[in-house]
């Protein structure tokens, strides 16, 4: 089977591999499920972090994530990546260097010192749209890798901002109401909700939360109370750094502002997992710091 | 490319109704652009013959640009459509006889689209610039 | 029958404009006239600071007369825009006009070179040299005289068209109103009120239309297009499509010999048909038959029948009865019809809002457009004129206008363009529910109000004193609440400095407007070109907004650019006096730039009978050989024969191939090195 | 130029200080500098007021994308580069895709965020990711308690980026070095806090 399947060079990022390992090992057999291969991609580091990164230095930016898909680029494969963060970084520098002669001549000036060379011939994807992407997998393939429904809860979709914006330079339409993550959560089983303002960013992003703790999580409990207003269960996205922003974000918005949410936060990847059977220990949803228990009895 | 104090002699031939009417509204608006194109105005690019542009080169133009209206906007129904037909096998001509047929040119610009024609004359220009002089130039005159 | 007429040695005049500065700003004026002088054939250069006044236009006749000249060449702005007054300054000399020739040192020299005028002079002598070498070819020509049919067309049948066809047929000319739709009345039939008089609109429309409908002079076609076009100015053919109506007018029914008979206008029809559907006279707000009127003022007073949805029942030619108006086998009828001249008065259709995402048009219930709330606000609207909530019928207390809704958005989902009536007509839907819902507060979100026009700056501070609330800024989103249904408006009060997030009950998007679906097709058939933003393009957009580069043609309305109801009319007017004038007249001269057949060189290979679009060429036997004859009235010198012909047999009166082989030459062969 | 005012008491010069904008203040070079880093044409921005009414972080704090593209526009790069807000954009890029001019003001943003930088104008958190990679290659990197999680779920302790091969490590540094990022980055650490 492992012939025919899609093969990918798995760019990890930061925050999953080392905070929510559990997202790293679940998109490993999620994807392999639906015939996607996920190879490791030797010597990446971080994509760099596109707040912290592109606001000091966006030449930096460039040349660090330029690193990256050239290791890519040695694997003769196109990248596959499960974090919106590395996607702006890895995704956007790609498409800016292989539209921009200038800025590809400059960054190849630099990577020369260390005998690379960036050539444009990979391309990014995040594994989400590759899920929804019938050519790849699609949501009935997707449907068809369930083993356990998640028949019976109510999920609410955090899309994150820097997958699908700014629209223009991206491929995905619709920013303002999209709907295909929540075909992805429905063909799991679950019941994907609309709530308030659901395009709004997690609060984390451009630096915020190292800059301004309370402001970012002020962002991010308006963002919660949207959702608790209908009634979730969980909310899911696919982006480690809104994960880290909602699941730590509720311990800290408890102890600064002292109001308590108890809304478990999945990452797209660990919701395909249980759905497919993968247990709560195969996932380490023990990390997480709200308790994801409420969840699962839900659907266990 | 060529020496930066060359100057290449190119040769438009423009129809009234759209591209001519687009220059002069390039004018109007002062959108400024290269001063190396001399144009010759005809009621429409169906009146162009290949042997006019043939001519010119075998004169030493470096370059010529044929401009008319967009397609299904000719003010005599599908002159420019023609003329596009008979531009398209005039290239294979030219390649056939050594000439790069970079050198000719078609573009369709409407009389509303002054801008579009200031971004063709200096997009000739630079296209002719670097190409160099024709390699015809020497049997001329 | 021409011929290569050989010209006496030519001796040509050169004239240099300097256009004030315009010209000698950038080019070395004096350079060019005595480089003017050293050109073969060059017998008299001059320059003069404006050719085109009465002094500079005597120096040509002049010259003319002194120097026995046998062609003119004037280097100044654009031949499009003097050619014609320097063609008569040569005439005045006593030289055929056609003798003359321009040289463009303007228009795509002076002003498109403004900072370096050692190259614009350089390009200026080229010109020069160029239009030399041509005026030394050109020869006498004769322009043809033709009549023109004492017929005007409009097309449209909104206030425009109505005004255009009045004009024409109260000036004594016999004109066809072609409507697309079953009514004439247009976008103005829709509204409720009109800016900044408040006179009901319906109640100053519906004489017009009653007007047009018993003008005698006026030949009303409603439900027909346009299907094709032959011809040229003075003698257009028209061809129309006349949708099958499937109910006959009384003289329709007269024709086919049932007396009395034919469509009264009384109803009963409709209170029969079993076939509801929505009324896009309403934007769908209510109901319609298939067998249907808009409303109760249409114009003609005809029914007519959906064939889309008609079930064919029957039911309604049984209630007809004696009358026999309706005729369910009805199928379109083709009619062709003799015309001078054009007027297109197409209006314009409603940017479908909803794709503007963020303002959730069509999802969510109580975010409407100003046409749907026109409709509402309206007396005789769905709602009786009480204007409620989509979502539960509730009188909405708090309403926020945004304006600029598609409008002035340069993001490719938009228009780039100003919808100039938007601000005037969202002020007056703020002025009518603070008029008709006690307590109500509007809420006007803007950029800018722009309120250019005779009394509505006044109209504006009397909205203002009335209490409506005007918030500076664009909205960037909205939201609904899910239970209330009530809204949410974001936008920042760029005076404040602050966002805003306002609970509102309704919202209403003053959405851009955008030309007719039917305007791309339309403005082909009739060979008039648009702008990029897909407006009809005037000739000038100062001194001739009213004609097109097609000579007969003419536009009204907002077909040619967004405008509200008096300027519309205004242009309808002159549109009207433009179309006017040829069947006046009743000649009109055409260029003689027709095709002619060099015999001797004609092979008869017929090869560019095909080329011609205008079937003006054809093969004929002469003297014992075949050769090709151009029907001259039917020629319209686009010279596509000329470019194609493999012998160089076709002469091209003004463009002949020696003509512009000379201006090739001229160019890379005669040059200063 | 400001009216200077060499009031004695240094409080009331300051509350009494000259507002007024003097076209003096603006430096056209900064217009330019944003538009050129932000590949975005700032100037031609009408201040509708969309950005602001998509902004998170508009509601909770006196920042406002608005007049700082209006001080782009301006050319008030003091005024721009100072002010801590600058650092308050979480860049999702709603502004962005609703701006009816189709500029980016958060490209403006990171431009001047870019600008501020060269000027040493930069919040310390910024500063402790570069240090952070320039040790390790992560931004965020692993620790024990995670390297114990890893081995529970039968992944390796370390994950396959630099963390498993250090030997990449010198490359990454070489790049940062090339452009002094990590010398900037100690230097203004260690002279304290700056905004």
């Amino acid at each position: 089977m492992s012939g025919s399947n899609h093969q990918y060079a798995f760019f990890l990022g930061c925050i999953a591999p080392n905070r929510y390992p559990g997202i790293e090992a679940a998109a490993v057999r999620t994807s392999k499920n639906v015939g996607i291969d996920l190879l490791p991609l030797k010597g990446a580091s971080c994509c760099p972090a596109p707040g912290a990164f592109g606001s000091i230095d966006l030449y930096v930016w460039y040349a660090m994530a330029a690193r990256n898909l050239v290791l890519a680029e040695q694997m003769k494969m196109d990248i596959a990546l499960i974090c919106n963060g590395c996607y702006k970084s890895i995704w956007e520098v790609n498409h800016k260097l292989k539209h921009n002669d200038e800025l590809r001549d400059g960054v190849n000036e630099v990577l020369k010192e260390i005998d690379m060379e960036y050539k444009g011939t990979a391309d990014v994807w995040h594994l989400a749209e590759l899920y929804y992407d019938p050519k790849i997998v699609g949501v009935k393939k997707l449907a068809e890798s369930v083993r356990r429904p998640l028949t019976g809860s109510k999920v609410a979709v955090h899309y994150g901002c820097h997958l699908m914006k700014p629209a223009k330079e991206r491929h995905f339409g619709n920013t303002e109401t999209p709907m295909w993550m929540e075909e992805l959560v429905a063909a799991l089983g679950a019941e994907p909700v609309q709530y308030r303002n659901k395009m709004q960013c997690c609060g984390a992003g451009g630096g915020v939360r190292g800059y301004d703790l309370a402001h970012a999580l002020d962002i991010t409990n308006e963002k919660l109370t949207n959702m608790e207003e209908v009634g979730v269960d969980a909310v899911t996205e696919v982006c480690p750094f809104c994960q880290l922003q909602f699941d730590r974000g509720q311990l800290e918005i408890k102890e600064k502002f002292g109001t308590e949410h108890r809304i478990p936060v999945l990452h797209y990847n660990e919701l395909l997992g249980l759905a497919q059977g993968m247990s709560p220990d195969e996932l380490a949803l023990d990390l997480h710091a709200v308790d994801v228990e409420p969840f699962l009895k839900k659907i266990l | 490319m060529a020496d930066e104090n060359w100057k290449p002699k190119i040769i438009a031939i423009i129809c009234n109704w759209c591209s001519y009417a687009g220059a002069d509204l390039a004018g109007g608006a002062r959108i400024q652009y290269p001063p190396d194109i001399r144009s010759i105005r005809v009621m429409c690019t169906g009146r162009i013959d290949p042997l006019f542009i043939l001519k010119a080169f075998q004169d030493g133009a470096d370059g010529v640009l044929v401009s008319g209206c967009h397609f299904g906007d000719c003010h005599y129904l599908e002159g420019n459509f023609k003329a596009a037909k008979r531009m398209f096998l005039l290239k294979s001509v030219l390649k056939n006889i050594g000439l790069d047929d970079k050198r000719l040119r078609m573009t369709f610009v409407s009389a509303s689209e002054g801008a579009k024609w200031g971004t063709v004359m200096t997009d000739v220009v630079k296209t002719i610039h670097e190409l160099g002089p024709s390699p015809l130039k020497e049997f001329a005159k | 029958m021409a011929e290569v007429k050989k010209n006496e040695e030519p001796r040509i005049g050169v004239f240099v404009c300097h256009c004030g500065t315009n010209i000698a700003g950038s080019i070395d004026v004096e350079a060019v006239k005595e480089y003017a002088k050293t050109l073969p054939n060059v017998i008299v250069a001059d320059d003069y600071q404006y050719m085109c006044s009465t002094p500079g236009q005597n120096k040509i006749a002049e010259a003319i007369k002194e120097q026995n000249l046998t062609g003119i060449v004037v280097a100044a702005c654009s031949p499009r825009l003097h050619e014609p007054t320097f063609r008569n300054a040569t005439k005045t000399g006593g030289l055929n006009p056609f003798r003359f020739e321009m040289a463009n040192i303007r228009e795509q020299n002076s002003w498109v070179h403004m900072h370096q005028p050692e190259e614009a002079t350089a390009k200026a002598k080229d010109a020069v040299r160029i239009a030399v070498a041509k005026a030394s070819l050109l020869e006498d020509l004769v322009p043809k005289s033709v009549p023109v049919e004492k017929t005007a067309m409009v097309v449209g049948g909104g206030v425009g068209g109505m005004q255009a066809a009045l004009d024409l047929a109260n000036a004594g000319i016999k004109t066809y109103l072609v409507e697309k739709s079953p009514t004439i009345g247009g976008r103005m039939s829709q509204l409720d009120k009109t800016f900044p008089t408040l006179d009901c609109s319906q109640c100053i429309l519906t004489p017009k239309m009653v007007d047009v409908y018993r003008n005698e002079t006026i030949e009303l076609l409603t439900y027909t297009e346009v299907e094709a076009v032959e011809g040229y100015i003075g003698n257009f053919d028209v061809t129309l499509r006349k949708k099958a109506r499937g109910v006959l007018t009384p003289k329709e029914a007269e024709a086919r010999g049932i007396v009395g008979g034919g469509c009264t206008g009384c109803g009963d029809c409709a209170n029969v048909c079993p076939v509801i559907k929505p009324n896009p006279f309403e934007l769908g707000m209510a109901p319609r038959k298939a067998i249907y009127i808009y409303h109760p003022q249409v114009s003609p007073l005809i029914y007519t029948v959906d064939f889309d949805a008609c079930v064919k029942c029957g039911l309604c030619v049984e209630s007809c009865g004696d009358k026999k108006a309706v005729d369910l086998e009805a199928t379109d009828e083709f009619m062709t019809v003799k015309i001078g001249t054009i007027i297109l008065a197409l209006g314009y259709d409603i940017f479908p809002i909803e794709k503007k995402l963020e303002w959730g048009y069509k999802n969510y219930d109580n975010v409407i457009t100003s046409l749907e709330f026109e409709r509402l606000i309206c007396a005789s609207g769905p709602t009786g004129g009480h204007l409620v909530r989509p979502s539960d019928g509730e009188t909405p207390k708090r309403v926020a206008f945004v304006l600029c809704a598609g409008s002035r958005d340069s993001t490719g989902v938009g228009k780039p363009y100003c919808s100039r009536f938007c601000c005037m007509y969202s002020l007056k839907h703020a002025h009518q529910i603070i008029e008709k819902i006690p307590g109500a507060v509007p809420y006007i979100f803007y950029m800018d109000i722009r309120s250019f026009g005779k009394q509505y700056e006044e109209f504006y501070y009397r909205i203002q004193n009335e209490g409506a609330k005007f918030i500076r800024g664009r909205v960037a989103s909205i939201t609904e609440d899910p239970v209330t249904k009530n809204l949410h408006v974001n936008a920042e009060d760029t005076l404040l400095g602050r966002p805003v997030d306002m609970e509102v009950d309704m919202v209403v998007l003053a959405a851009a407007i955008q030309p007719t679906a039917e305007t791309e097709k339309t403005r082909r058939l009739f060979g008039v070109s648009c702008s990029q933003d897909g407006w009809l393009l005037e000739a000038h957009p100062k001194l001739n907004p009213c004609g097109t580069t097609t000579a007969g043609v003419y536009l009204a309305g907002v077909c040619q650019g967004p405008k509200d109801i008096p300027d519309t009319v205004a242009q309808a007017e002159g549109a009207a006096s433009a179309a006017s004038i040829p069947i006046h007249r009743g000649q009109v001269e055409l260029e003689p730039y027709f095709a002619q057949c060099i015999e001797e060189k004609c092979a008869g290979c017929g090869l560019c009978v095909n080329q011609c679009p205008y079937s003006a060429l054809s093969l004929v036997e002469k003297n014992g050989r075949t050769v090709m004859q151009v029907t001259e009235a039917k020629c319209k010198g686009c010279g596509t024969c000329g470019g194609f012909c493999p012998g160089g047999a076709i002469w091209m009166q003004h463009f002949a191939t020696p003509q512009i082989v000379a201006q090739i030459d001229a160019f890379l062969l005669g040059g200063e090195e | 130029m400001a009216v200077k005012k060499d009031y004695k008491d240094q409080k009331l010069a300051e509350k009494l200080r000259d507002r007024k904008y003097y076209v003096s203040e603006s430096n056209p070079e900064f217009t330019k500098d944003v538009e050129k880093l932000g590949q975005t044409a700032a100037h031609m921005c009408y201040q509708c007021g969309t950005c602001t009414g998509s902004c998170p972080s508009a509601p909770r704090s006196s920042y406002r994308i608005r007049l700082f593209m209006r001080k782009a526009v301006l050319g008030l790069e003091e005024e721009a580069l100072t002010d801590p807000d600058l650092w308050l954009c979480t860049t999702c890029y709603s502004c962005t895709d609703r701006c009816p001019r189709d500029l980016a003001p958060t490209d403006a943003i990171m431009a001047m965020r870019n600008l501020a930088f060269r000027r040493d104008i930069v919040p310390r958190n910024f500063l402790q990711t570069v240090q952070l990679i320039y040790k390790t290659g992560h931004g965020v990197p692993n620790n024990d308690a995670n390297r114990a999680a890893r081995k529970r779920l039968g992944l390796e302790e370390e994950p396959e980026t630099t963390h498993k091969y250090p030997e990449y490590l010198p490359g990454i540094r070489k790049i940062l070095d090339h452009y002094r990022l990590k010398e900037h980055a100690d230097r203004i650490l260690a002279e304290g806090e700056k905004p």
